[in-house]
């Protein structure tokens, strides 16, 4: 295991390459899951606000 | 039996088809992720010997091409949607194309700084003017540029229109761009088009790099559609649909 | 002449309207009303091609005006509510230039005379940056003096000008209208509008003011 | 036509001229960032020589792109550039105009004051030669491409610099072949010939597409 | 409680007037008055201290303005023909800027309800640069509604804005000079100014128009 | 006093991230104008080396004064500039949040940035550090100069020519002592400290003197 994490001498090099990969694929997916959800909120509070306001 | 296709250009049609692919292509990029990771990892040689002598920083390569590969095609996809969009005016276009830039600047970002993190044990250097790395440097700029001008302008239908003239502009461009910093000296200009050398890897090597390309290429469609998702949601606020997905979202 | 089918605008997330359509013959003005921000200016910008609408048409003598393009402009006569002129140039030369572009052959007495007759004498030579808010829109406004198109198309022409020069634009609006040319103008303030055949079409509130 | 672009022109130019300023500042501008680099590099006369090329057209591009921030955003501002669309010429001739006149303003006056330059950083005299062709060939291209990104952000808080990013990258091929020409002018001015080749076959190639996209960057930036 | 003496400017090199002296009591409205080009704009931004008259002196509760310097602007509130508004602000953001560096003290509660007063309700929240040309003006002036400065200085207020938002403003200025303020303004549209006590202006006439 | 300050800061920044772009944008273009010299110059490490100190000052001077072209414009274009002339507060105030405003923005990023543009240019460790902290010493002084120009060149047609004509001047010796204090450190940090010195004082002077300026400035620009 120890052997495995340390790639042979390269690990700072092997895992950041590894490591900025994962960050920025994971941040994408969450962001984007995130966004969905805000967006739907977002226009259901509106359409509740202007139900409230027409009758 | 007749599909009609244009009823999808309609992006009310489309969302949930788009919803549909976002967890088939999600599924199979996680599926050769992590297939391609697995074999990268515990089946190939740790160390290439021969006329190639590298350590096990080679491992990069498993993200560092594909990521180099998606950067290159996801700008042709990216202008050829923008190409569409500016000739037949679908909105839809437009938003695929907004959909894919921010993934397109990921991979491109991954493969300088994969790309980086390998120059400094292989030669010496996290950055060198070498052609190739600066032809990516300025693909990022030109995703960077699509990005920004999208961004500072507010209406969307002239966001759209202004960012797709860019992206195809830059598109006609790339080549001439690429092609001067290939060659800078354009009298020898033939000495310096052999580089890549896919033919001479070691087969384990290839195939999980071919493996983890094609998740990559598929975490670029879920992405890309699940975005594409949001930024319906976002550019018909006011249609009926969306605001009954809305109520129905909000009360589950 | 000018016909509108079926026209819808949009401005950010709003639908400003929809639906609209009429018709305008040679001889008319159209008086288009409608409170702040009812879409008057959009409107205008649309029926001139300068704003893509969403959707309806517009067409020019029995033309759609996306196809006519160029030769549309050419018929077309347009103030916003931007004055078009250079501050640096003077009115002389503003002037010139504009009626170079529109396509007019005019010789230099033409233009003094049309500076005149805006109650510009003695200005005509200032850079028109050294003129005051009402006087810039004089010079602006002294292509109508010179213009040859049949189409008009004025946002707010009446807006820093003083009382002399409200008529004086009046009766340049009726006599272009009298002649047979169209005229579509916007304004807030209540001018009596002395020419032929008014046409009137009022623009839905755009909100509401409580005082 | 022919009358609309020369009037045009001529507007421009008489612009420039009513701020007597305008036509050197591009100048001075070039000029002032050219001599910073002696100052933050050392005066060594192999170093400079070396660098001579590079920073010449690197300036030349900065001084063009900073003055091209203006080229349409001030007939925005006052309204004229939307009295431009509706006139019944092609807008691409009225871009082209515009650019013309732009070029022979910022353009022309970098051509003829870079022998200066060259004795500055040490130049030989070939070198000097190509340096000066190099640029009659290449500035057109700039302004014409900068063109399009100035049409592009034209009302864009932050537009200047919002340009440079959508820009300067698409100024790189001219830079390497403009530079180059200088550089393999050193010893023989024979060498260079490929590179002024390609500095002109971009000039054609920008000549016929860039009025074109301009003027429809244009009708976007003002709908 | 304003006191202009023997005041003169010049613009460029015509002398607009010359000798000109007034004062003003609390609870005045001064309507300057003239052609296009007669120097009210002049005349207000030299009110202001924006502009360096070529004579004469202009006192404010007896001291001249030019000693009184920040304190003057404290009690002043001027609108120029600009709105002097940021587009890529909201209103609300705007009028709160334009509060807090007037020094007032004002909680957003009071921003809003001065927004709903000007008939901007539902727009408070969107950049001002999305707004229609009257929609802007109406930004701009609900700084009045919640001004105390006791000097207001209007250059053509009403120009841009819709019948229902000019009443509006003419009571906004009515009950501004009720409660013992000055104000100070010009208009060329014939606005029936409802005001206790009026003090009228008349420029020297710039020149002469004809038709 | 300390309301209005505070207020005037936030409102410049909410300006700049209402387009996210503009605070980003800055540091692009710093980041683009150094790239683009390996291009013109060619890639010889030695050369890159000897190159770095003087471009990152150049291209960092050049950033700032880009965006200092737009530090009053728009203010004075919309009418809120007047507006702040007629507040009760001194105006050599209002004047230094609004330079804050523009250093925070243009100025800071551009230091963090530092050591990313260092590597490129290969640039050894101890000089990154030291260009770090000349930077951030430096860019204050000329935003805060640069200030002054700004104001002077208001509402001129052509003002961002003319302005770098009238500062670039005033900048010289921060390039020259901020370059020198990197080159210094190539090799011992420790001989680099005169020119900290040095560009210390620069801000300290600047700091007291130019919104005093910058106001004064202003004032004649709006008459
Ligand atoms: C910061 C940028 C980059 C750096 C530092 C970098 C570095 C490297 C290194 C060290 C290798 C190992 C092979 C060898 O030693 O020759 C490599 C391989 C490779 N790189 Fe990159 N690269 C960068 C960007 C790119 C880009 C933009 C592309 C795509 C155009 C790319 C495509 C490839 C490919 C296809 C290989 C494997 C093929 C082979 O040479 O055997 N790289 N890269
Ligand atoms: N920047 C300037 N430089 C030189 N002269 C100017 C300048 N601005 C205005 N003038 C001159 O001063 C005179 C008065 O201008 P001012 O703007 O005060 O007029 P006004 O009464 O406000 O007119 P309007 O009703 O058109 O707004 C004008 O005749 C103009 O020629
Ligand atoms: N650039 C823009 N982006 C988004 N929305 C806009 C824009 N310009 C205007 N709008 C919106 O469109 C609506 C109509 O604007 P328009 O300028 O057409 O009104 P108008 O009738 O001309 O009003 P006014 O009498 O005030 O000039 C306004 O409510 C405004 O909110
Ligand atoms: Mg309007
Ligand atoms: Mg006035």
């Amino acid at each position: 295991m120890k052997e495995f994490l340390a790639q042979g001498g390269y690990a700072f090099f092997v895992w950041g390459a590894y490591g900025m990969a994962a960050l920025l694929l994971i941040v994408e997916v969450v962001v984007l899951a995130r966004r969905r959800r805000t967006i739907l909120t977002r226009i259901g509070r509106l359409v509740r606000m202007r139900g409230a306001k027409t009758p | 039996m007749k599909v009609n296709w244009f009823k999808f250009a309609a992006p009310a049609n489309f969302y949930p088809v788009a919803g549909w692919l976002v967890s088939v292509f999600a599924v199979l990029a996680a599926a050769a992720i992590l297939i391609g990771l697995y074999w990268g990892f515990f089946e190939t040689p740790s160390v290439l010997g021969g006329t190639n002598p590298q350590k096990e920083y080679y491992r990069i390569i498993f993200i560092h091409v594909p990521a180099a590969w998606m950067s290159m095609w996801l700008y042709l996809v990216l202008a050829g949607w923008c190409a569409i969009g500016l000739v037949f005016n679908t909105r839809l276009s437009y938003m695929m194309a907004a959909a894919v830039a921010p993934t397109g600047a990921i991979f491109t970002f991954l493969a300088l700084w994969t790309g980086a993190l390998w120059g400094r044990p292989s030669w010496g250097t996290y950055w060198d003017w070498d052609p190739r790395l600066t032809s990516e440097l300025i693909l990022f700029f030109l995703y960077l540029g699509y990005i920004a001008l999208h961004s500072a302008i507010d209406d969307t239908r002239r966001a759209d229109k202004a960012a797709a003239l860019l992206a195809i502009v830059g598109l006609i461009c790339v080549p001439v761009i690429f092609w001067s910093i290939n060659c800078p000296d354009p009298t020898q200009c033939a000495a310096l088009h052999q580089r890549s050398s896919l033919s001479q890897m070691e087969s384990n090597i290839l195939s999980s790099m071919l493996i983890m390309a094609f998740g990559f290429w598929m975490y670029s469609f879920a992405a890309a559609f699940a975005r594409l998702r949001g930024i319906i949601l976002e550019r018909e606020a006011d249609t009926a649909w969306v605001q009954e997905l809305a109520t129905k979202e909000a009360r589950r | 002449m000018l016909q509108v089918v079926d026209l819808a605008c949009r401005r950010g997330d709003r639908r400003l309207f929809s639906a609209l359509g009429f018709a305008l013959d040679p001889g008319v003005l159209l008086h288009v009303r409608g409170r702040n921000g009812s879409g008057k200016t959009t409107l205008l910008r649309a029926l001139c091609g300068l704003l893509l609408p969403e959707q309806g048409t517009i067409r020019w003598r029995g033309e759609d005006i996306r196809t006519l393009g160029d030769e549309y402009h050419g018929d077309l006569l347009y103030f916003g509510h931007l004055n078009g002129i250079k501050g640096d140039l003077t009115g002389i030369e503003n002037l010139r230039i504009a009626a170079t572009l529109d396509g007019d052959r005019i010789d230099t007495d033409d233009l003094w005379r049309a500076l005149a007759r805006m109650g510009l004498e003695g200005f005509e030579d200032l850079p028109t940056r050294m003129l005051s808010q009402g006087q810039k829109k004089r010079v602006a406004l002294a292509r109508l003096v010179l213009s040859s198109a049949p189409l008009w198309i004025l946002d707010e022409p009446f807006t820093a000008l003083d009382k002399d020069a409200v008529v004086l634009l009046q009766t340049l609006i009726a006599n272009h209208v009298d002649a047979g040319g169209l005229a579509i103008l916007t304004t807030h303030q209540e001018v009596p509008l002395t020419s032929g055949r008014i046409q009137r079409l009022d623009l839905g509130t755009g909100f509401d003011t409580e005082h | 036509m022919g009358r609309a672009f020369l009037s045009l022109l001529r507007r421009d130019i008489t612009l420039a001229m009513r701020r007597r300023t305008d036509v050197l500042t591009t100048l001075f501008f070039f000029v002032i960032v050219v001599s910073l680099f002696p100052f933050g590099v050392g005066s060594e006369q192999q170093i400079l020589r070396q660098l001579g090329p590079g920073v010449v057209w690197v300036a030349a591009l900065l001084a063009s792109m900073l003055a091209l921030e203006r080229l349409f955003a001030a007939d925005y501002e006052d309204g004229t550039l939307e009295q431009l669309l509706l006139t019944r010429h092609p807008l691409s001739l009225l871009v082209l105009a515009k650019v013309t006149a732009h070029w022979l303003l910022t353009g022309l006056p970098v051509v003829l004051i870079a022998p200066l330059i060259g004795m500055q950083y040490y130049l030989p005299e070939t070198a000097i030669v190509a340096m000066m062709l190099a640029l009659l060939v290449g500035t057109p291209v700039l302004s014409l491409v900068g063109a399009i990104g100035a049409a592009l952000t034209l009302g864009l808080r932050g537009g200047g610099i919002l340009l440079s990013l959508l820009i300067l990258p698409l100024y790189v091929p001219v830079l390497v072949y403009g530079a180059g020409a200088v550089t393999a002018a050193f010893t023989t001015p024979a060498e260079s010939q490929p590179y002024f080749y390609l500095l002109g076959a971009f000039l054609v190639l920008s000549l016929i597409l860039a009025p074109l996209a301009s003027a429809a960057a244009l009708r976007i930036s003002l709908e």
